[in-house]
């Protein structure tokens, strides 16, 4: 025991109280290294790089400024409750986590310290319920919203008719993967269509399997639910056995740069959803480039601007910011506490005035977060591959998921939670 | 077959047979390690098995202890015929044994060596050892006490709380002895006890075994490639060469037996 | 005869293939165990790391950069040159003689004679070390490795076999990154056979793995054998890493492809180069046939990881020898 | 000079066998003792209770499981995570079957379900060794976790497949859930850390310990001496995957709160546990705990002066930690193979002579 005593002695030493300074504090819960790094620089480039930009070009969100704290987690859930034990002191205002196991770690944590968490297109998707979770938002869009896009986008190209059509869900074997599949059975007996469901194995190298099976049943649709290695080699397979790249569609989390670029040609016209808009030509950027990358104060290298994970990013810190300063207009202070932030975050709006004021005009969907709906409207759109010119584009509108099939299903799970862990709802 | 107790010159009681090996033979593949090899040990007595390199003396005793199950014959062990059991449990019936390299648990002190060899008289239930107090600690102090006296009668006090590890080879051997002697064996058989010794070494293990028998009445078997000493200290002796038996009886029948002493000289075989 | 006998064929032929690449990682583990006794956990990290050098060498880039960037301020991150695939295979294979060079100075030299599970840590550590260190070298983004093997399905075979299962079939698939793999496998192991056979350093290296104190007696320097086996392994794991690496990309997922040769090594035994060969292929095949007939119909799939390894474990309750071993006969 | 046994003599065999035979380590220990149970529950906050303490006393009752069969009965285990994931789901079923049931026996009715589970996995020991069965345990790590991912029994045919610890409450107190004081859940994973090393002392020290260490060192020559091997090594197994079990039940339900098989009792777990008790000492309950703290506290002592001190990037620091951990344990193998205990021993037995040099 005497070893341990010296080195929390060591550890006291190192962890002298942080300086109290007016500011508002958001922590970004990277992961920058391990097996997802490549996921994670440009997203934590572009969440840390836009509160610089705030700061630099308008002196702070209403005047107080911004300050980025930064921990590693390496994608570990481990490493993520220690993050946020050691940052939720600095008076953390809003908790990415960036993970769903470091999600679902926080949620009780999070809900009882009064600290609102903001998943984005990832953790637990009832969490949109907000009569259950008060703490938890994951607007725009979800999981079961994404299942029922990627449908919507299959009906669209068919006329509305997919009946008898053979549509195939590849997806990463754990909690993540398998999000989808509840909505997509739920659809299929609403549309008809037969779905046919193949697991990869963490990690996902070796995905022969699968692809042959894929290549033998000849599905005329694949959907993607992957992460890390498995999308570059599902990618890589699909190209291998000239699946039509047009009727693989992937996740948002399976639809970046780094997941396309290894397979080269053949990943050209491979479809992705999308929460937000692709691309650098937004006003945005100029600014970034004036005020952050050109200053030297640029995150990362300043190369990642207007990549798919820089954007979602940026688009993430851009809706904490106005989610502050609606909490700063609500309580009429300018120096908001985490619950005054969790209330401007259940009364975000965000229309398309508000983000061509902000240089991003048609950057993400309209929206309205209210006290009993912490997951918006569930708009996307679909985004496609060109490796010509190596860019990705959107081919769609911001289109509406199926929310009545979706609702009946949030609610379940929800009150299945509140059950379990006896949580009265709020909202009456 | 002997059944008559008789006392010995030096005033040993030696009763009837303990163990009986009837018309043994082992194969490992084609190679017959023993043929049809029978004798018995008595109650008390030193036996001795000797021969030459390769003649199968440490499979006869490995067959003794159960290790290895010969394909013909059988063990009888107090009269009654031994069934095929493993090892561990013929450990039980009260057959301890040394081994030709040393086989001790390089991993624990010389104390904790020779309490393995306890093991069989001790209890050892989950529970009342994790709660320790009360009957554990009983049992673990009255067989301590047990070795504590083998210890002081091989004279490895000084040694209690070494790791095994670190002592010389001819401590080694007597550590192993204790172990063995720990069990309270019925039946004592030691693999080749002198080997690798000088010649006090030898002089103090001879010395210890035939104490052993005398002080506990131990019956011991013994083997040993080398003829000397075990003249010496053996009641009765069996000679195998090749697998076979081609000696039985006491050191002097042995000493003048015409195969024994071709077998020693390295007459040819036809 | 139907189209699905064919498809089982098919997957029996691709669980072949897969095999070939599960060999190429088991053959490191098989060469170094056998030379020294060492369980080399981080082989899988020398294959992404021998990937990662390949790759940066090729590409021009500059090593530590993002240390020397976060450190000095600067804005480094190419040399602004293309270095030739074959140079670029000629430096990679000198950085990791130099690796084996280093491994066996400060590591292996100060170990000698320790258990093997003390080793086994060792090279757990340095599989660690490796994990940071080739990050910080060589960045952790994705890189594209393309050396020129042609990738995709082997359009000719399947042709040529699309008429024979009906209508439902339509030829055989098979990779031609790994029929280059096969190729690639067999010339390997065809000239570790010579080397070890008919080269005088071959024939040290056998020796040192029959007895370390026998082949110290007749004059063969330990040190220099494990500098040349880990020199070795590490050009078996810049051979593992290309293959893995064309497919996914060179990635931090590349040192976990360890976990698909340790199966084979059960089967094949940890000593044993046609072990690691003959037990590559049967898991491969076993696991895809596996999913194929059982894993994925009646299971749910991703059946695979685990099978393997239960494949192996059934495969030793029945003989504990492995497939190549000899039968064991205790002694006391 | 102070540090030393002379003057003190053992009149008993009960004394002699004490666990620590110096007056000034017996002192020591119970000093440590009070403090940790008197003292530190006033002081513990959220950060050390969930960065450092909790993970530190929840991987200690890991390490001491996995040293109880690696250490004491020398079979080397890389199942460790899929054990502890069957303590997990063990608390969670029970959890949410019985909400009335004590969450004391839900945590030792866990390690209960883990002992017979391990127990299942054990049997392949009896006649695969060595390196091979330590593969061969992998198989029951894969296949574990694939279960717990594949059956949606295990985790009530929730949508998202994970699962989340309800509040329970120990007196009144909550020990899970997020509502649980720092000071509580530390005392509650307290009270099991010293009854369980004391428990695994009491194990390693009488005749279980000794068979253990008899298969370890020799399998065949214990055999021979009345060693039953295969009761013993599944004794083993089961001891073992007890402690790994309540370990893996406690880290879900007090620690994480939260848990994904995949994610939080992947093989990395099992890896991590066996550093813990090769760095910290095979075969030594002292170990356990040095190795569990250096695993637990290196990587954040690492971050906090790296990224605290000298305000590296985080990414660069978190690279670092991974060069900076593995070259330490080659380090301390080549120092000493036997782990921070011995190198504790040896620093005690220089102290014990010191000031004098022989």
């Amino acid at each position: 025991m005497r070893i341990t005593k010296l080195a929390a002695a060591a550890v006291a030493v190192t962890m002298a109280a942080a300086p109290v300074m007016a500011d508002l504090v958001f922590p970004s819960l990277s992961y920058r290294t391990g097996p997802y790094a490549a996921n994670g620089i440009p997203f934590a480039d572009g969440y840390e790089d836009y509160f610089t930009l705030v700061n630099a070009r308008d002196g702070g969100i209403g005047g107080v400024p911004a300050r980025v704290v930064k921990c590693e987690t390496g994608y570990n859930t481990e490493k993520g409750v220690e993050c946020y034990e050691s940052t939720k002191g600095e008076g953390a205002l809003v908790y990415q986590p960036l993970s769903t196991g470091i999600t679902y770690q926080l949620i009780p944590k999070a809900t009882a310290d009064g600290i609102p968490v903001h998943s984005m297109g990832y953790g637990r998707t009832s969490a949109a319920n907000g009569k259950v979770f008060s703490n938890i938002f994951n607007y725009p869009a979800n999981y079961w919203n994404g299942a029922s896009l990627a449908v919507n986008h299959i009906l669209d190209e068919n006329g509305g008719d997919i009946k008898g059509k053979k549509i195939a869900l590849l997806y990463h074997n754990s909690a993540y993967g398998k999000e989808p599949i509840r909505t997509l059975e739920e659809l299929a007996k609403k549309h008809g269509y037969d779905l046919s469901l193949l697991a990869v194995d963490h990690p996902g190298q070796e995905q022969k399997s699968q692809w042959l099976q894929i290549r033998r049943e000849k599905p005329d649709y694949v959907l993607m639910w992957g992460w890390g290695v498995m999308n570059q080699v599902a990618i890589q397979e699909a190209a291998n056995i000239r699946f039509p790249m047009d009727n693989f569609i992937g996740v948002w989390w399976s639809g970046s740069e780094v997941d396309v670029v290894p397979a080269g040609e053949g990943a050209n016209g491979y479809k992705a959803l999308a929460m937000h808009a692709v691309g650098d030509d937004f006003p945005v950027f100029d600014d970034l480039r004036k005020y952050v990358v050109d200053a030297g104060t640029a995150a990362g290298a300043g190369d990642q601007l207007g990549t798919v994970l820089y954007n979602r990013g940026m688009y993430a810190a851009m809706l904490a910011v106005e989610a502050a300063k609606t909490a700063q207009a609500l309580h009429g202070v300018a120096e908001i506490n985490p619950a005054q932030m969790r209330d401007g975050m259940e009364a975000l709006e965000m229309t398309e005035a508000k983000m061509a004021a902000l240089g991003m005009p048609g950057f993400g969907p309209e929206f309205t977060v209210t006290c009993e709906n912490h997951g918006g409207p569930g708009l996307g759109a679909v985004q496609q591959w060109n490796a010509t010119d190596k860019t990705w584009s959107l081919i769609s509108d911001y289109g509406p998921s199926d929310m009545e099939v979706i609702g009946k299903l949030i609610m379940e799970d929800s009150s299945a939670f509140a059950a379990e862990n006896n949580i009265s709802e709020s909202c009456n | 077959m002997n059944t008559q107790s008789y006392v010995t010159a030096d005033g040993r009681t030696i009763g009837p047979a303990v163990m009986e090996m009837k018309n043994i033979t082992l194969r490992f593949g084609g190679v017959v390690a023993i043929k049809d090899i029978s004798f018995d040990i008595r109650q008390g007595e030193i036996r001795a098995i000797i021969g030459p390199n390769g003649a199968g003396k440490s499979s006869m005793l490995n067959v003794m202890n159960g290790f290895y199950h010969p394909q013909e014959g059988e063990v009888m062990f107090h009269g009654t015929k031994r069934r095929a059991m493993r090892p561990h449990q013929i450990a039980h019936q009260g057959i301890a044994r040394t081994f030709q390299n040393i086989a001790l648990f390089k991993g624990m002190s010389t104390l904790d060596n020779i309490m393995t060899g306890r093991l069989t008289h001790m209890k050892s239930g989950l529970l009342r050892q994790m709660v320790w107090w009360g009957a554990s600690e009983r049992d673990e102090v009255k067989n301590r006490e047990v070795v504590e006296k083998i210890i002081d009668f091989l004279e490895i006090q000084a040694i209690r709380k070494t790791p095994v590890g670190r002592l010389p080879y001819g401590l080694q051997k007597r550590v192993e002895l204790a172990r063995a002697l720990a069990a309270e064996p019925k039946l004592l058989l030691l693999d080749e006890p002198m080997a690798g010794m000088n010649v006090e070494e030898k002089e103090d293990m001879s010395r210890f075994i035939l104490d052993v028998n005398d002080e506990f009445g131990t019956t011991i078997a013994l083997i040993e490639h080398d003829m000397g000493v075990v003249m010496d200290i053996a009641d009765r002796v069996v000679v195998m060469d090749y697998g076979k038996k081609i000696g039985d009886g006491t050191p002097e029948e042995v000493r003048t037996n015409q195969n024994v002493i071709d077998a020693y000289l390295g007459v040819a075989h036809d | 005869m139907s189209a699905g006998f064919y498809f089982g064929v098919e997957v029996f032929l691709n669980g072949l293939m897969a095999g070939v690449m599960y060999s190429l990682v088991a053959l490191g583990f098989v060469l170094i165990f056998k030379a020294s006794g060492i369980f080399n956990y981080a082989q899988g990290v020398m294959a992404l790391f021998a990937a990662l050098t390949l790759v940066g060498f090729q590409s021009g880039q500059i090593p530590f950069a993002h240390l020397i960037n976060a450190v000095f301020g600067t804005e480094l991150h190419h040399f602004g040159w293309k270095m030739p695939t074959i140079l670029a295979l000629i430096f990679t294979l000198m950085v990791m003689i130099l690796f084996a060079f280093l491994v066996e100075k400060f590591i292996l030299k100060h170990l000698v004679n320790q258990e093997p599970i003390i080793l086994f840590m060792a090279t757990i550590g340095l599989a660690y070390f490796m994990e940071g260190f080739g990050d910080l070298m060589w960045g952790s983004e994705i890189k594209k490795l393309d050396i020129g093997i042609p990738q995709g399905g082997n359009f000719w075979l399947e042709e040529k076999t699309a008429t024979l299962g009906g209508d439902g079939f339509y030829g055989f698939y098979l990779d031609n990154l790994d029929i280059w793999a096969t190729v690639c496998a067999i010339i390997l192991v065809a000239s570790l056979v010579v080397f070890s056979q008919y080269t005088k350093t071959g024939r040290a290296l056998r020796a040192v793995a029959d007895d370390h104190q026998a082949a110290l007696s007749v004059g063969i320097s330990l040190r220099a054998i494990w500098v040349i086996v880990w020199s070795i392994a590490g050009f078996v794991a810049l051979i593992a890493g290309i293959m893995w690496g064309s497919k996914s990309g060179v990635q931090f997922s590349l040192s976990l492809i360890a976990l698909k040769a340790l199966p084979v090594l059960m089967l094949g035994g940890f000593t044993s180069i046609p072990g690691a060969i003959i037990g590559g292929l049967i898991i491969g095949v076993g696991e895809k046939m596996f999913e194929f007939l059982i894993g994925a119909p009646f299971l749910g799939g991703a059946t695979e990881n685990w099978f393997a390894y239960m494949l192996a474990l059934l495969f030793l309750v029945f003989r504990p020898q492995g497939l190549f071993g000899e039968k064991i006969i205790e002694r006391v | 000079m102070f540090y030393r046994e002379a003057g003190e003599f053992k009149t008993t065999y009960a004394k002699d066998q004490q666990t620590f035979p110096i007056a000034l380590d017996r002192w020591g220990y119970f000093i440590t003792l009070a403090l940790a149970f008197l003292a530190v529950p006033f002081f513990i906050n959220d950060y050390w209770a969930n960065a450092v303490v909790l993970p530190f006393l929840i991987y200690v009752i890991a390490a001491l499981g996995l040293n109880i069969l690696t250490g004491y009965c020398g079979q080397v285990s890389l199942g460790t995570g899929g054990f502890m994931a069957v303590g997990a789901y063990a608390s969670y079923k029970l959890m949410t079957a019985f909400p009335d049931l004590n969450i004391v026996f839900v945590i030792l009715l866990s390690g209960g379900i883990t002992a017979l589970v391990g127990m299942l996995f054990g049997l392949p020991s009896l006649r695969i060794k060595g390196f091979y069965l330590a593969v061969a345990t992998l198989a029951a790590q894969f296949f574990l976790v694939w279960l717990f991912n594949k059956v949606p029994w295990f985790y009530n045919y929730s949508a998202s497949g994970q699962i989340s610890a309800p509040e329970r409450t120990l007196f009144g107190q909550a020990v899970t859930g997020a509502n649980a004081v720092p000071a509580i859940s530390y005392l509650f994973c307290l009270v099991f850390v010293v009854v369980l090393a004391w428990a695994a002392r009491n194990l390693t020290r009488g005749a279980n310990g000794r068979k253990w260490m008899a298969i370890r060192d020799m399998d065949i020559a214990a055999e021979i001496i009345g060693v039953n091997p295969l009761k013993t090594k599944l004794t083993a197994f089961g001891v073992s995957s007890f402690y790994i079990g309540v370990s893996g039940a406690l880290l879900f339900a007090v620690y994480l709160g939260a848990a994904e098989v995949g994610e939080a009792f992947g093989i990395n777990k099992s890896f991590l546990v066996l550093f813990m008790i090769i760095i910290g000492g095979l075969g030594s309950i002292f170990g356990s705990f040095a190795g569990a703290a250096f695993m637990v506290l290196m990587p954040v002592l690492l971050k906090n002066i790296m990224v605290g001190q000298f305000g590296f990037p985080t990414d660069i620091a978190a690279h670092f930690e991974f060069v900076i951990v593995g070259g330490l344990i080659v380090v301390f193998l080549i120092v000493e193979p036997h782990g921070l205990a011995m190198l504790w021993r040896i620093a005690k037995e220089k102290l014990r002579l010191w000031p004098f040099p022989h």
